[in-house]
């Protein structure tokens, strides 16, 4: 596999053509409270508008909205996907974020576990492109931005 | 010092050879990603024949002083050397050497220009009021529009633009209409960095200079590939950068007329530009030196008398027919290519550019896009090249721009055409 | 990648051998007017070691592309070598990579501040009101002076200024008084660049902070001599310049708390500092990006790093220990000769300095005295070396200054001594 | 003879110290009209003052004041020496100014004729110096300034 098909595996083109979780939910709905995160690249003007609605310590759902490279689109429903599927507490999603962020800036020199992190484990190919980190990141620092506004 | 004869005596007619060129370019010799390195870049920033980086080491190695305030031998050399450059870069827009201020850059300069007037004293012929106008158009970079909005607020000055046809050319008719007698500013870019297009700025000087406003072109993107005569043109301010004109990072120019610069009150302050110091108050030298605050970039600036001298050598006429036969080539080779749409008109001939064009792939994002071509060695920038305003107007965030310099060949332009060919079916649209 | 490493392993205590790291430096080769050059201006602009020249070449042959705007190769290594540029130049004043501002040098990051304060809303905790009060000294740099002077003038701000004792030294009692619950700003020199003096910074911090004044500490003749831990001294803005430290022209350094960026207003605006913009408005990132307007000085940067790591090879401590020893000698010499008045106490010991002496010669004019010893190869600074008001102080228009750097020896210390001894029998006087 | 004593010529150094005309001439007496120049090199502060009286067409005297270095106080020295002795013309003095400047910064390759400039034909020297033009134009572009303003 070259370094442009380790990028963009067949599971991060699917994604990013078939968005899972697109499309805001309504924020005063059940359960809990919601937080809402809006994050741009400046670089090239891909935004993200994420909300994550908790209820007590859990993570109830994520859903989001935007445009913008196949990496940052795959990686934010990737990301959604990830929460629906385990169910995760807060305290969870702040670790899970903080290490996804260390293995997408150790520069192909950490890989995410697909144990742990699902389809977004297909990311870790983005870690050798730096100039791609932002695009993966998107999503994620918007999740760790609602979480603490929700 | 090296000096840059690049090719012997040629007319203006003869085609320039490329090929022979890059062996003055170390980098174009780079392997990337396996692949030999296509660089279609130059607009962000262009890359230094080795008469630029010899000019510079050498000053480095065997001249190296502070200018100005001193006697010494290496001094004197160095003042010596620094002021020829400045002679030789105001020579090549056509201007005097007193004509030329020294910047960090073309950033730099219109921060310089837009402040200085925002610092002008009420009784000056420069100075905004309430309900004065700037103009600027609607495809400028960001560094010849922030300043602009920036002025406008401090000063209750009021911002307008020149709006643009879908073909990418202003809109004259409308220009005619926004500028007026409230017109006291009107800033433009000479070639727009993402459409490539020369803009008719005779028009547009003529219609500010009715109705008695300064005139400020930005000059970045014509600089490196057209001739310049400024003083001819009659602008009264422009600016450009060194490192996107074959020198250095860290120097750029800012012309004026001679007399819009003497009205212009300083902006930066601090050693060298002044007469008399007193802990209270300072005077100020005439230009260009009030304008020149502090060490000034030596290195850099004797590295862009090398570029300009190495760009004269080869001829700026002939660069352009080079350049524009390889947008040609890149423009009829696009068009063909299904989901490409070329930003700005795609007809062949309609108006003069410069050697690039920006485009959108149906259904790919730039970022992806650019990411392929890269695996294949082509450098060509994606997103919106500082000029978000411009991509708004076409309903696109971000576009793929491929540009030129003298040292791309057809064979450069025709790897990019056969890897844009690849994109859409690699991700699968 | 060229890496500096100019010495095996020493410990801070072991002399530096300078005959054997002039060698890294290609101009201190250099004849002039037939005798070797003997380079004691490097308060004015310091010579750049091989690695530093090797570091910004190997750039540009080999990786040279714009930065943080491109998916492609190059333009991610650039990016790369960009930031990691940042991390070391920070990491040398004890700084993390998000408090350092580029700057095109220590005048710019000045104006930068000064600048940005004069533009902060009014409901800003930085925003200045008529009666506030900027405190600087009687013994600085244009660059810290006229700033403030232009700011005060903007403001309707009061400008004081510390006084200093006949010795050269800062009167802290002086200080004590006029710093106080109207002063907003204090900003003085780490290192008189015409003294010598190390002045007493803590203790002006100190007095500052008790009233809440922000501080800015002009570090231009501090980096290349001193062990700097900014963080550490407390200060809340320290500005420093590439040139004068071993470093390329074009390129300095802006420090900053993180709470004082954070609250400061862009200064420069353009591309690459903003989030959105429209034709109409823009928005601002975060610093340091907030304050970096346009392509900044990729290669100078890089060079910057490169110096640094050189300085940081040697060790501070032993550079300044070495200076300390040529200033001292030069000192004890100087004293001895008819007719030389030294500029500060000439008794020994008195206060800590780094490297340089200036000195009046009586009855023969500075620029006089200077043709003089270049004459004989040895490259002083005459004038008033931007600090007009300090000779006024001492009743004097221009000084003699020799300013050593890590690459000076006593050999060049005794050639200043004995064409000193020259001056005055040359001139009849 | 060195390039430093060609610079220091026992002239220069004579004038520098014992400069001639030194003081300026009461401004309203006669004859004709006067004009005053202040000219300052910003480098080394150096300054000059320096009046010219104009009787017609003739200029009368120059008397200056000023300090500096050798160069620049030699310079004045012999630019009032000069036009005592020579008696000169608004329109010679222009002339003189001119050539003496083409001189100073022919970078060595011009001489000053000693039966024009009398003493200050010993000037000539500086132009090899490039950084000590200024120094020895000073009083020069004062009388320029000067005439312009009688
Ligand atoms: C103490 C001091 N501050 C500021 C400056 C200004 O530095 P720069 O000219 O590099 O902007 C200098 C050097 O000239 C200096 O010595
Ligand atoms: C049209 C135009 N104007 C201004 C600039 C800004 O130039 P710099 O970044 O060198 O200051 C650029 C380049 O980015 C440009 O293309």
């Amino acid at each position: 596999m070259n370094e442009l098909d380790a990028l963009y595996r067949e599971l991060i083109l699917d994604h990013s053509k078939h968005p899972q979780h697109f499309g805001l939910a309504d924020e005063d709905a059940e359960p809990g409270h919601s937080g809402t995160s809006h994050q741009k690249n400046p670089v090239c003007g891909d935004e993200i508008t994420l909300r994550a609605r908790v209820d007590g310590e859990t993570i109830a759902d994520v859903t989001w909205e935007g445009r913008g490279c196949s990496i940052s689109q795959a990686s934010a429903s990737m990301l959604a996907d990830l929460v629906a599927e385990e169910g995760l507490s807060r305290a969870e999603a702040v670790t899970l974020i903080e290490g996804f962020r260390e293995a997408l800036r150790s520069r192909g020199k950490l890989e995410l576990d697909e144990e742990v992190y699902g389809d977004a484990a297909a990311l870790s190919g983005v870690s050798k492109f730096s100039a791609r980190v932002k695009c993966a990141m998107l999503a994620w620092v918007a999740l760790e931005d609602a979480i603490a506004k929700a | 010092m090296t000096s840059a004869t690049p090719q012997t005596a040629a007319t203006a007619a003869d085609p320039i050879d490329a090929v022979r060129l890059r062996e003055d370019f170390p980098i174009l010799a780079e392997q990337v990603n396996g692949h030999r390195l296509v660089y279609l870049d130059s607009a962000a920033t262009s890359q230094r024949p080795l008469p630029v980086l010899d000019a510079e080491r050498d000053f480095l190695e065997h001249t190296n002083a502070a200018v100005h305030r001193g006697a010494h031998t290496l001094a004197a050399e160095a003042t010596d050397l620094f002021e020829d450059a400045r002679a030789t870069v105001a020579g090549f827009v056509g201007a005097d050497a007193e004509q030329l201020v020294w910047t960090s850059g073309a950033t730099m300069g219109l921060n310089l220009v837009a402040y200085s007037i925002g610092g002008a004293s009420a009784s000056s012929s420069l100075a905004l009021r309430p309900g004065d106008e700037i103009v600027t158009t609607a495809i400028e970079h960001h560094a010849n529009l922030i300043p602009w909005q920036e002025l406008a607020l401090r000063t209750g000055a009021v911002l307008r633009h020149i709006p643009a046809h879908d073909d990418g050319t202003l809109d004259l008719a409308a220009a005619a209409e926004i500028i007026g007698p409230r017109t006291r500013i009107v800033a433009f870019t000479h070639v727009s960095n993402v459409l490539g297009i020369i803009n008719p700025v005779e028009e547009i000087i003529a219609l500010a200079h009715q109705v008695g406003a300064l005139t400020v072109m930005d000059a970045c993107q014509s600089a490196p590939h057209l001739p310049l005569d400024l003083p001819a043109l009659g602008v009264d301010l422009a600016v450009f950068s060194g490192h996107k004109m074959m020198g250095p990072y860290g120097v750029g120019g800012l012309y004026g007329r001679a007399e819009v610069l003497e009205a212009m009150p300083p902006f930066l302050t601090g050693g060298s530009m002044i007469t008399t110091v007193t802990l209270d108050r300072a005077e100020y030298l005439p230009p260009p030196q009030r304008f020149e605050a502090g060490t000034q970039p030596i290195g850099p600036a004797i590295g862009l008398a090398a570029a300009v001298r190495y760009l004269d050598g080869i001829g700026l006429e002939r660069i352009h027919a080079h350049e524009t036969m390889l947008a040609e080539r890149m423009r009829a080779g696009l068009v063909e290519i299904p989901g490409i749409r070329l930003l700005g008109d795609p007809s062949t001939g309609s108006v003069e550019r410069v050697g690039l064009w920006s485009f959108d792939v149906e259904g790919v994002h730039a970022h992806d896009a650019g990411q392929f071509l890269d695996a294949r060695g082509i450098a060509v920038r994606v997103g919106h090249h500082c000029a978000a305003p411009l991509h708004t107007r076409y309903g696109v965030t971000a576009s793929v721009r491929a540009s030129t310099a003298l040292y791309n060949t057809p064979d450069d332009v025709d790897a990019l055409l056969d890897a844009v060919r690849g994109i859409r079916p690699y991700f699968g649209v």
